[in-house]
């Protein structure tokens, strides 16, 4: 009983290192591919330290609940999701209530817009939900995929059933894990898809008025939500490792290809991005769960 | 450069967190605005040293204003400040902020900005180069760690006078006075 | 849908030089879009009249950040007109380098702002990088990074330092070594090549009834350039050729700049060649009580951005009477740009701006 | 070419002198009503590019000049057709129909001279901030004057709390 207490404790708490790890990590490399130093790893930690010492501005309750409620899910969404062997939620409900509860952190961050008179904000929250949709045709087809090709709802035993180097992604089911890794950078918000916080075009969308510890609690939301969404990959196509070290390298891997991708492409508008991640994502999706199909 | 000096963050959090994470609004105000880009980039790369350009003054605790101001400019300077989060801090490059510079004699430039907003740190040159940015940040640094940056507390203590300068040049401003203004005393002062 | 009014405002990212435009904005199109200059406006014109003729040079070259020899060259060349000086032979040929440098920075600086309107930061970085060391090259020859008041009446202030020429030459071959990876990353880039086709197109037609100058002209198809056309300094000595595209849209433009890049580096490297030896300035009297004859002229000259003109007037005086500058950006920014806006989308106002080169203080002055 | 274009438009124009300066550079000294029918001419004799709008203030004859610069596309001469204006209530006749990007220059010259341009729709003040003075860049206009006048009245913030 007492482990679980821990691990209750101990997963989210992880999965903010990771995730704010992974921020600074993320400038670092980005800095040194524009040939200079780039900023210590912990700055990220350092924003956030002065951010939550800088006094913001709130327009309104709803405006502070939104925010609330998308940290709160995607700090509820870590729960459910395997690392490494824990895996706190582990018995109630796998992919369809992570699938629920993620979408939490758009519609919370939409709420809270919703509040500010910005107009950037209302155009940086379309956006961000036109991309939603953009992505979660592919992704809903991807899970759909998993779950008819392991006939299991629950995550754990997915995970389980990838032991020894059998993973979904050299199994049949490659199609949907090349589809998965091809949305990947809309779900983090990355380049060639980072139209929701463009800063040149809508001055950074909804984070327009966060200020002070507003913008810190957005940060640490975002740096949850970049965990999850490649950790949710890992442990559905490349197998989820048995303790967290070999979770923690796999995730690094995927998560330096991203910043590679990051750094070499600019911005797609909305219709380009959208047109791109309903042609090719979807098709490889569509295959994947007809061949779950065919080949079970 | 007391980053890596934990204790002092154990101490004072606050102050180291805005020392090394000065982040500037991305407005170019005057000419100073050429020197910024190569400051940012590659060759000099301000980002080591954690000052990073943010889109919104919501965001920002840095405001540099980069050479001369012209009327127009300085409303919208007014209103970027006064929008931004309290621990905030202003740097002025170049002589032209300090007393109008080379357009000394210009119907439209400011002459003296620190009669409108507080200014915390001047940077000399006419057009500062990137080593003088550094240095002016770093001398932020320090008046940050004596408690000398106060240009925000200035600004809130004699929002009065502020406010009857700026009014002085504007007029009537279409925006309400940030801090409460009492009225009466405003008449005679 | 709900009419918006947005200000792509003074404040805002990217942006080069601060010049605000309101947008009447529907969903994501413009509906209607109002240039609002007037941000840097100095009252140059009004300045320039009460300084005298040497005075004005350290002044005139502020008056636009990005490119300021091509300031100073108009200038210098309207008052060796007015005062009929000729000026050696050499200094011409240096005058030549100095304003292909400033171009090849103005350019390079181009590059930087475009790419990093459309958020693509690793060729902006490497772009401004680049523009750094040309910098570097000016800060030896004239001791100022940016403002450089080399160029005066009579020729150039001093002669360039010895070894000067091979460190220019090192340049132009790392910079040309460098182009084919920017042209992967940044000219050939897909989504690039997405953004950028037929965004803000202009027809031939409609560039010359629009007064366009520069390469928003040769993108269209039409070879002008006043280098060729009206050869100044030392350009009728070495050979260049104009680089021009066909559709006119902002993707064409960047390429005419990319092709004009290597051009100057061509010129560059024959002017260091052909420069003939000599004394590289002429005696002018002394400041104080030089009084040009009356007279009036308007010199022009090909700047990064298009043709930069300069009408002078002198009434015999010892200051200018009356100083106009014709800036490419003037026309650009206030006139085509609304037009060009009208029916973009909002992710495409930074797109279209920067494509026009539009900066801001040259349209205030 | 430039002495034959210099016969035509004497034949045409009786109030016309046209003289050439310098190496390709035309000046057409006109009178302000046949300023259209110029304009329309050696549009049609190819300088299609109206370049800029000068204005020049001779205060002393107390007349306004107004030069309008064009130029063709592949020759290097340069016209510059000039009308005089006197200053008093100096206004004239737009050239919107002939060269639609003068709407620019002429709201320029409005603002800054103080020009009226009859039949241009937008006069609206484009660089300055609520100006109630002379217009800016008149001869009569002192702008060391007027920056006493406004910015040297406008006291410092001494910080009455503490003397730091």
């Amino acid at each position: 009983m007492v482990i679980k207490i821990i691990e209750f404790i101990f997963s989210p708490f992880l999965a903010f290192i990771i995730g704010v790890f992974f921020l600074g990590l993320f400038r670092k490399i980005v800095a040194r591919i524009h040939q200079r130093y780039g900023p210590p790893i912990i700055q990220p930690l350092l924003d956030v330290i002065k951010l939550f010492h800088q006094k913001g501005f709130s327009h309104g309750a709803l405006f502070d609940l939104g925010l609330i409620l998308s940290l709160a899910g995607s700090i509820v969404v870590v729960l459910f999701i395997p690392f490494g062997g824990i895996c706190p939620l582990k018995s109630s409900g796998g992919l369809l209530v992570i699938l629920y509860t993620m979408l939490f952190l758009p519609l919370g961050i939409a709420l809270s817009g919703g509040e500010g008179a910005n107009p950037n904000i209302s155009i940086g929250i379309s956006r961000k939900l036109i991309l939603c949709l953009g992505y979660e045709v592919p992704f809903l087809l991807i899970l759909l995929s998993t779950m008819s090709f392991y006939r299991t709802i629950s995550i754990v035993d997915i995970v389980n059933s990838q032991k020894n180097f059998h993973w979904t992604l050299f199994s049949p089911l490659f199609l949907s894990g090349i589809a998965y890794f091809m949305i990947l950078p809309a779900m983090l918000g990355m380049r060639p898809f980072d139209i929701v916080s463009a800063p040149q075009e809508i001055s950074s969308g909804p984070a327009v008025e966060y200020g002070g510890k507003y913008l810190g609690l957005f940060h640490i939301q975002h740096s949850f939500s970049i965990f999850i969404m490649i950790a949710l990959f890992v442990d559905l196509f490349l197998g989820g490792g048995e303790n967290i070290f070999y979770f923690f390298l796999k995730m690094l891997t995927i998560f330096f290809i991203m910043v590679l991708i990051h750094s070499v492409f600019p911005r797609l508008r909305l219709e380009q991005a959208l047109r791109y991640l309903w042609k090719w994502p979807t098709i490889f999706a569509f295959l994947g769960v007809i061949i779950s199909k065919v080949v079970r | 450069m007391d980053r890596k000096n934990i204790l002092k963050w154990l101490k004072e959090p606050g102050k180291m967190g805005h020392k090394y994470s000065l982040w500037a609004v991305y407005f170019c105000t005057g000419c100073g605005i050429i020197e910024i880009p190569p400051t940012i980039t590659s060759q000099w790369d301000a980002e080591r040293f954690g000052v990073i350009p943010v889109a919104t003054p919501r965001q920002a605790n840095l405001f540099m204003i980069t050479g001369y101001v012209s009327v127009k400019t300085l409303k919208a300077i007014i209103r970027t400040y006064e929008q931004m989060p309290e621990p905030k801090y202003t740097v002025a490059f170049g002589s032209c902020p300090i007393n109008g510079g080379m357009y000394w004699d210009s119907y439209n430039t400011i002459k003296h900005i620190d009669k409108y907003i507080p200014i915390d740190g001047w940077i000399a040159g006419c057009m500062p180069r990137p080593e003088a940015i550094f240095i002016g940040v770093t001398k932020l640094w320090m008046m940050i760690d004596k408690g000398a940056a106060t240009g925000y507390i200035r600004y809130r203590k004699n929002y009065k006078f502020y406010r009857r300068n700026q009014e002085k040049l504007f007029g009537k401003l279409p925006w309400p006075p940030l801090y409460p203004v009492d009225e009466k005393e405003n008449k005679n002062g | 849908m709900r009419e918006l009014e947005l200000y792509f405002g003074p404040q805002h990212p990217g942006m080069v030089g601060n010049f605000s435009i309101t947008l009447k904005v529907e969903g994501d199109r413009i509906l209607e879009a109002i240039p609002n200059p007037g941000y840097l406006h100095r009252g140059f014109e009004k300045l320039m009249e009460l300084r005298n003729w040497v005075q004005n040079f350290p002044f005139v070259c502020r008056i636009n950040v990005i490119e300021p020899d091509s300031m100073e060259a108009v200038y210098a060349m309207a008052v060796e007109k007015l005062a009929n000086i000729q000026i050696p032979e050499r200094a011409k040929y240096i005058r030549t380098i100095v304003l292909e440098l400033g171009r090849l920075a103005s350019h390079l600086f181009g590059a930087w702002a475009y790419a990093n309107m459309l958020g693509f930061d690793t060729p902006a970085q490497w772009a401004m990088a680049d523009r750094d060391h040309i910098l570097d090259l000016f800060e030896e020859l004239t001791g100022g990074r940016v403002y450089h008041i080399y160029i005066l009446p009579g020729g150039v202030r001093r002669d360039l330092p010895d070894g000067f020429e091979e460190k220019v030459m090192h340049f132009l071959h790392a910079l040309a070594s460098k182009l084919p990876d920017y042209n992967e990353t940044f000219f050939e880039n897909r989504i690039f090549y997405e953004r950028a086709k037929d965004i803000g197109k202009i027809k031939k037609e409609e560039a010359i009834e629009w007064a366009a100058t520069g390469q928003v002209l040769r993108a269209t198809g039409i070879k002008h350039d006043i280098r060729k056309i009206e050869p100044y300094f030392a350009y009728d000595k070495v050979e260049f050729d104009i680089p021009t595209r066909v559709d006119g849209d902002a993707y064409s433009r960047i390429l005419v700049i990319r092709d004009e890049m290597l051009e100057s580096a061509k010129i560059i490297m024959q002017c260091i060649e052909k420069m003939p030896e000599g004394k590289v300035y002429e005696r002018t009297p002394n400041p104080f009580k030089w009084k040009i004859p009356e007279g009036e002229t308007y010199v022009r000259l090909e700047s990064s951005r298009g043709e930069l003109g300069l009408y002078l007037v002198s009434n015999g005086g010892n200051t200018p009477y009356r100083v106009h500058f014709k800036t490419p950006s003037f026309n650009h920014g206030l006139f085509i740009l609304p037009k060009l806006l009208k029916g973009a989308s909002i992710a495409d106002v930074g797109n279209i701006m920067i494509s026009l080169y539009v900066v801001a203080p040259e349209i205030d002055r | 070419m430039d002495e034959e274009l210099k016969r035509k438009i004497e034949k045409i124009y009786k109030d016309t002198e046209v003289e050439f300066p310098e190496r390709n550079r035309m000046v057409v000294k006109t009178k302000k009503a046949s300023t259209l029918s110029i304009l329309e001419f050696l549009k049609k004799e190819g300088f299609r590019q109206l370049k800029a709008i000068s204005c020049v203030d001779w205060i002393k004859e107390g007349e306004f000049e107004l030069i309008y610069h064009l130029a063709p596309l592949n020759s290097p001469l340069h016209v510059m057709v000039k009308i005089r204006i006197e200053r008093k209530n100096a206004e004239t006749e737009t050239i919107l129909k002939i060269f639609e990007n003068a709407k620019v220059y002429e709201r320029e010259i409005y603002e800054l001279f103080g020009i009226e341009f009859k039949g241009n729709p937008d006069l609206s003040p484009l660089f300055l901030e609520n100006w109630h003075d002379l217009p800016p860049f008149r001869k009569d206009f002192d702008t060391r004057k007027y920056v006493k006048k406004t910015f040297d009245e406008i006291p410092s913030v001494e910080d009455r709390n503490e003397r730091t």
